[in-house]
């Protein structure tokens, strides 16, 4: 017998409990189904057995009865198997305010991950207990997929695209992250480790190691290079939207469309700014695309998301679930 | 065999056999649309463009379906088949579409 | 009922054209059509695919497909369409000749329908190599507009990020088009096939089902142009 | 249609005898009779003999699957490995299991059935064989020089931009495989609603027929998509056309939709011929009519239909659209509801039969035991919360095979059995039918059960590398596996011996009911004598032997 060798993948984050409750549910309940059958299989065969060639079983209708029994009985529990799934998904798919941002950049065949303090680690997260860690995750070349088995969380990792992971770590310990979308030859090496550490450990860590440049530093000063300022200001000669406060905010579009200032806007905007140009402004603004790399796409945009007007209260963390829900809200009306 | 089987062995079964002007009246009115959506198209009408294009698109379609492909002479399961198709066609369009309505990537324009 | 399941001494005296495994020509004839229309139906999910790829990029590339559309002649585009059309109704009319038994007529008008289809393929080829010719060779490649390395954005006047949006349009353009160009080519030597058949008196006003199906095909060809010309020629911006 | 069970052949005088002088395969072995046929029966052979080649191809490379993974370190190399569960992969889906049941034992029996002298378009039946061979050869071809490795599914832009295999080959060859399974479905389309003997109207048909008739609805409107799919992903390795390139503004995620559009439907391909197997044979194996004959006929067109609006749940950690994927999971257990219907069914129409253990019918048992484990795990990932764990992990492997093997190869197996002596005219030996059906039902057990818990433990698929904690269940999976291998050459063996030695089996050996048991065995080129006109309910059993 090989160490650690259990029939349940560990449990040590919130996530991990929601998803394990549905799966039990489901188990218990398909589980109970199957042994019906079972049973009901086993004992026809066994009891009805032929027992001469000149058998001649009774005839036996259908039965309208039994035949919506056992269409609606199911549809009911599966309908319930389903609004429970949907409620944990939707969960999964909405960080809390709270959470710090890791973002995370695969590329084949590794993962680059960054601290919000600016640390950079590669195939190895270090994480503190408790807190909530939000996961941006792009790729570089092929599609990638963030799996922490003992977390149940996995997120591809689309080039092209910022998806959003989180997760809130519940047990010390150190745990497997792996690449669950194949992603070429060396795939299966793509793994790596999620450690979670006292929250006072953690912060141990961040101070023992070089002190780095936090994405936002680094975004500001992307700012300034790529000449972002002479437009994007609110002291500069005004051609473009000042972006103070814009994260999280519903933007008004020439189109007469409104979208949320989110993650994938904001990134949108730097490498295409034509697609979506904000009501009342010139689409005037260059591409930057080919000219900063994911990186420091993620460090501006990190540099965007901070930069909160002084008189406004701290926004709601828009995520692709949140903006999903606005948009749902809106179609409801 | 289908159990209401028509006209004996023997007998054409091309009992419709539509005379030719009609096939030239047609042919006037896939022009007349053509020149239609070519003319509307110089005009702006917004979100509206793709509908309207579509829509004389989906008008010619349907003359050439229904008379120069006899389907309005045909029998129902002609119907039945175009039906299926279409159907799964919009699957096909529509619910990759709802992915794309409202998911949260550079692609989307709100 | 039981005409149906007349012995086969009794159906050989029926059509020569008449298969071993059909009871009779009417159960013949409506099997051919229907299978005809199932090959229709499964060529309109074929397209359907790029029509779905199609609805995606257009509503994401507003501008781009606007861009690349303005560099598709539209008058080209026009008159084509128009030749297109005539030839669905030569093809009409030559399945109209073949049910009146005018054998004349249904030949003359399958070859109308080949010349008008060759002039089709022949504007396309003039519009394609427009756009190709440029690409090749290694020094300049101004006005090319195929996708890939090649790809010349300046022409549509595309820069960054749009021009790749551009080449996903014109990646559907050649997709599209050369796809529907394919079935005529296909059709073309199907039809000449059957008009040798019909030259040589095969048909009659009770049968004539090659000269239907390939209509039926034809026409459907002729429908998914319908459908190219909006989508690409006809795209203003906003 | 009567029939005296007891003693079939001698019951029936105006039957031809056991080895009628004149049947299909009496009319000559040379080359040319064979590859010029277009006698459905013969095509149905041809097709057999080709998608046991296929499945022998596709085994092989499933048992380096298996031997690399006896080991956490792997025993071949990352590239090897990669291409031979590709090659597996392939093989198993676009080359055995779609065409498995239907242009086998669909293409025999069909015609048969329903008491017609062939399928409507004999030539295109011949021609979609041709599509096949030429399809499969050259998919072969792409993966024996050079390899494939990009999965099955070929998700862009891996295998738009950065395979380095043989990717144009194989897709090229993968759609014309899909052509012959388009011109399949359209022939059985028109044959099912033109080619009807008088009397044999809709719900009188066997539940076999309309199995495949969803089938081929799916195989008419579903394959021409992932064909096309499958073009533009050679189009842009080709020409550089951007469709799927994140680079140019076009969305790799888009290609996972219209892939799945086909390929998720393309399971019912694979399960829904095998369900309607199932339903013949539960009644000729208890002697009862079916339980529930309309429910059973309608749920095949509702997973037909259903099953295309559910696609994307292969793709809810894609980052898709939270109210999207949560349509797709509801209609997702929505396609589960008739699947239920049938296995509720077909437990209920063994109840006070007559039950015989035959080998078919053992298949019949591994069949409703091991689909309903595939069925009720595929709950798990439809649902929104679990699949998000359970996807791309071996809980998805264990489930599919469940479903494809369990199912689909359990079922064409005991159709296989049932109708082999209808086939060939000869009986196979009955006790290594019996011990041959338990050896691949333990194996398959032994292989597959333990993927499911791996699954859940979180190992990802396509590891050809894996932690150490993994070993265990790997070791007993590939242990199975071997076991399954062995079970699988046995039929291979009786069968093929039955075909020159077996005792001649008669028109009908079971004693069943249908109008193929009313033809001799095996059956002459026009199938019938005179068209039959069918005036009974199918499933007659309670009547038989009545009039």
């Amino acid at each position: 017998m090989n160490p650690g060798f259990t029939f349940t993948p560990e449990r040590a984050a919130t996530s991990a409990g929601e998803v394990d409750a549905v799966f039990y549910f489901i188990l218990v309940v398909t589980g109970l189904f199957a042994l019906g059958v079972w049973v009901a299989l086993i004992y026809f065969a066994v009891r009805y057995r032929r027992r001469s060639e000149h058998d001649r079983p009774r005839e036996i209708e259908g039965s309208l009865l039994l035949e919506l029994a056992w269409t609606l009985i199911p549809l009911g529990l599966m309908m319930t198997m389903f609004v429970w799934g949907a409620k944990v998904y939707f969960h999964l798919n909405r960080p809390p305010d709270d959470a710090m941002t890791v973002t995370v950049v695969a590329k084949r065949w590794m993962w680059k991950l960054q601290h919000p303090t600016g640390q950079r680690e590669i195939n190895e997260l270090h994480v503190p207990l408790g807190r909530a860690v939000r996961l941006v995750m792009t790729s570089e070349d092929a599609i990638h997929s963030f799996f922490v088995p003992a977390f149940r969380i996995k997120k591809d990792v689309v080039p092209g695209r910022y998806n959003v992971a989180w997760f809130r770590a519940t047990k010390l310990g150190t745990y497997h992250l792996f690449c669950a979308e194949y992603c070429g030859t060396e795939h299966a090496r793509m793994g790596g480790r999620i450690v979670v550490m006292e929250p006072g450990a953690y912060q141990a860590w961040l101070a023992a190691g070089p002190q780095p440049e936090s994405p936002i530093a680094a975004g500001e000063k992307l700012f300034a290079e790529l000449n972002c300022v002479t437009c994007h200001r609110p002291d500069s000669a005004v051609r473009g939207p000042v972006l103070t406060g814009v994260f999280g905010h519903p933007v008004r579009l020439a189109s007469g469309e409104t979208v949320i200032a989110d993650d994938a806007y904001l990134r949108e905007s730097i490498v295409n700014p034509a697609a979506k140009i904000v009501a009342g402004y010139q689409p005037v603004m260059p591409t930057f695309q080919g000219q900063v790399s994911e990186e420091q796409l993620i460090a501006l945009v990190a540099y965007l998301r901070s930069l909160v007007a002084p008189a406004q209260a701290v926004p709601a963390t828009v995520t692709s679930a949140g903006r999903a829900a606005a948009r749902g809200g809106e179609a409801g009306r | 065999m289908q159990p209401q089987t028509g006209p004996p062995a023997d007998q054409p079964a091309e009992h419709h056999v539509v005379p030719w002007t009609v096939y030239v009246v047609i042919f006037l009115g896939l022009c007349l649309l053509t020149a239609t959506t070519v003319i509307v198209a110089g005009f702006d009408f917004g979100p509206l463009n793709i509908i309207v294009a579509l829509g004389i698109a989906i008008s010619k379609a349907s003359l050439v379906v229904l008379y120069f492909m006899h389907a309005r002479y045909s029998p129902r399961l002609t119907g039945v088949v175009i039906a299926a198709a279409l159907a799964f066609f919009v699957i096909l369009v529509f619910l990759t579409w709802t992915d794309y309505y409202s998911r949260p990537w550079p692609l989307t324009t709100g | 009922m039981s005409e149906l399941a007349a012995p086969p001494a009794e159906r050989a005296v029926h059509h020569p054209a008449l298969q071993h495994h059909f009871v009779d020509l009417q159960q013949q004839k409506e099997a051919a059509s229907l299978g005809m229309w199932v090959f229709i139906a499964q060529e309109m999910l074929f397209f359907g695919g790029l029509f779905a790829a199609y609805a995606i990029y257009r509503h994401a590339y507003p501008e781009a497909f606007a861009l690349g559309s303005h560099h598709l002649n539209r008058v080209i585009g026009t008159a084509n369409t128009l030749v297109l059309i005539g030839s669905s109704l030569t093809m009409a009319m030559a399945v109209y000749s073949a049910a009146i038994g005018w054998r004349r007529g249904t030949v003359g008008f399958m070859l109308a329908t080949v010349l008008l289809g060759g002039v089709f393929l022949g504007v396309k080829y003039f519009e394609y190599s427009e756009k190709i010719a440029p690409c090749l060779g290694d020094q300049v490649h101004t006005g090319c507009l195929l996708p890939g390395a090649n790809f010349d954005p300046a022409t549509v006047h595309a820069e960054g990020a749009s021009a790749g949006q551009v080449q996903i349009f014109f990646s559907l353009y050649f997709g599209m088009t050369g796809l529907h160009a394919l079935h005529m080519i296909v059709g073309i030597p199907i039809i000449l096939t059957i008009a040798a058949m019909a030259w040589r008196g095969r048909f009659t006003p009770e049968y004539h089902t090659p000269v239907e199906l390939v209509g039926l095909y034809w026409h459907f060809v002729d429908i998914i142009w319908i459908f190219l010309f909006p989508l690409l020629y006809l795209v203003t911006g906003h | 249609m009567s029939t005296e069970v007891a003693t079939p052949v001698e019951s029936l005088p105006p039957l031809p005898p056991a080895h009628p002088a004149e049947s299909y395969l009496s009319r000559g072995w040379d080359l040319r009779s064979w590859l010029l046929t277009k006698d459905h029966k013969r095509i149905g052979i041809l097709y057999l003999v080709s998608i046991t080649l296929f499945f022998a191809i596709g085994s092989f490379y499933a048992a380096v699957v298996r031997w690399n993974l006896l080991v956490p370190n792997g025993q071949i190399s990352a590239d090897a490995y990669n291409k031979s569960f590709t090659a597996h992969g392939v093989v198993m889906v676009f080359l055995f299991l779609i065409p498995s049941i239907p242009a086998t034992l669909g293409n025999f029996l069909i015609p048969l059935m329903i008491g017609a002298r062939d399928l409507a378009f004999p030539r295109i039946n011949l021609l979609s064989w041709y599509l096949f061979i030429v399809g499969g050869g050259l998919t072969l071809y792409a993966l024996f020089t050079g390899g494939l490795d990009t999965g099955w599914t070929f998700y862009t832009p891996y295998s738009t931009v950065f395979a380095q295999s043989n990717v144009e080959v194989a897709a090229i060859g993968i759609f014309i495989a899909g052509f012959s399974s388009i011109l399949t479905g359209l022939n059985f389309i028109v044959t099912i609603h033109k080619m009807r003997a008088p009397g044999m109207t809709w719900f009188r048909l066997p539940l076999f027929v309309w199995a495949h008739y969803a089938t081929a609805i799916i195989q008419v409107l579903g394959t021409p998509v992932v064909a096309i799919t499958i073009l533009l992903v050679a189009l842009e390795r080709i020409f550089h056309f951007g469709f799927f390139d994140p680079n140019r503004g076009g969305d790799p995620i888009l290609f996972q939709h219209l892939f799945w559009f086909y390929s998720h439907p393309a399971v019912y391909i694979m399960i829904l011929p095998s369900m309607g197997v199932i339903s013949e044979l539960v009644c000729a194996f208890s002697r009862k009519r079916i339980f529930g004959y309309s429910f059973i006929a309608m749920s095949s067109l509702a997973i037909a239909a259903i099953g295309f609006l559910v696609w994307a749940h292969h793709m809810f950690v894609t980052g898709m659209a939270v109210y999207s994927a949560m349509v797709f999971s509801l209609l997702t257990y929505l396609v589960a509801v008739p699947s239920a219907i049938k296995t509720f069914n077909w437990t209920a129409t063994l109840y006070k039969g007559s039950v015989q253990w035959d080998t078919p019918m053992i298949y019949v048992f591994c069949f409703i035991g091991l689909f309903l484990i595939g069925g009720l795990t595929g709950l798990f990932l439809g649902n929104l919360g679990t699949d998000v764990h359970l996807t791309d992990t071996y809980f998805v492997v264990a489930h599919f095979h469940y479903i494809m093997v369990g199912g689909a190869i359990m079922g064409y197996l005991g159709g296989l059995h049932f109708w082999w002596p209808k086939i060939t005219g000869r009986k196979y030996v009955e006790s290594w039918g019996k011990v041959s059906s338990l050896l691949i039902f333990v194996g398959f057990n032994l292989t597959f059960f333990p993927q499911f818990l791996l699954g859940y433990l979180g190992m990802p698929r396509r590891y050809h590398v894996y932690p150490d904690e993994f070993q265990v269940l790997n070791v007993l999976s590939s242990a199975g596996a071997t076991i399954l291998g062995f079970g699988y050459l046995f039929p291979f063996s009786y069968l093929f011996h039955s075909f020159f030695r077996g005792e001649p089996a008669g028109p009908n050996p079971w004693g069943a009911i249908g109008l193929e048991w009313t033809t001799p065995s095996p059956p002459p080129t026009q199938n019938f004598e005179e068209i039959p006109v069918v005036t009974t309910e199918p499933y007659d059993y309670p009547n038989m032997g009545e009039e």
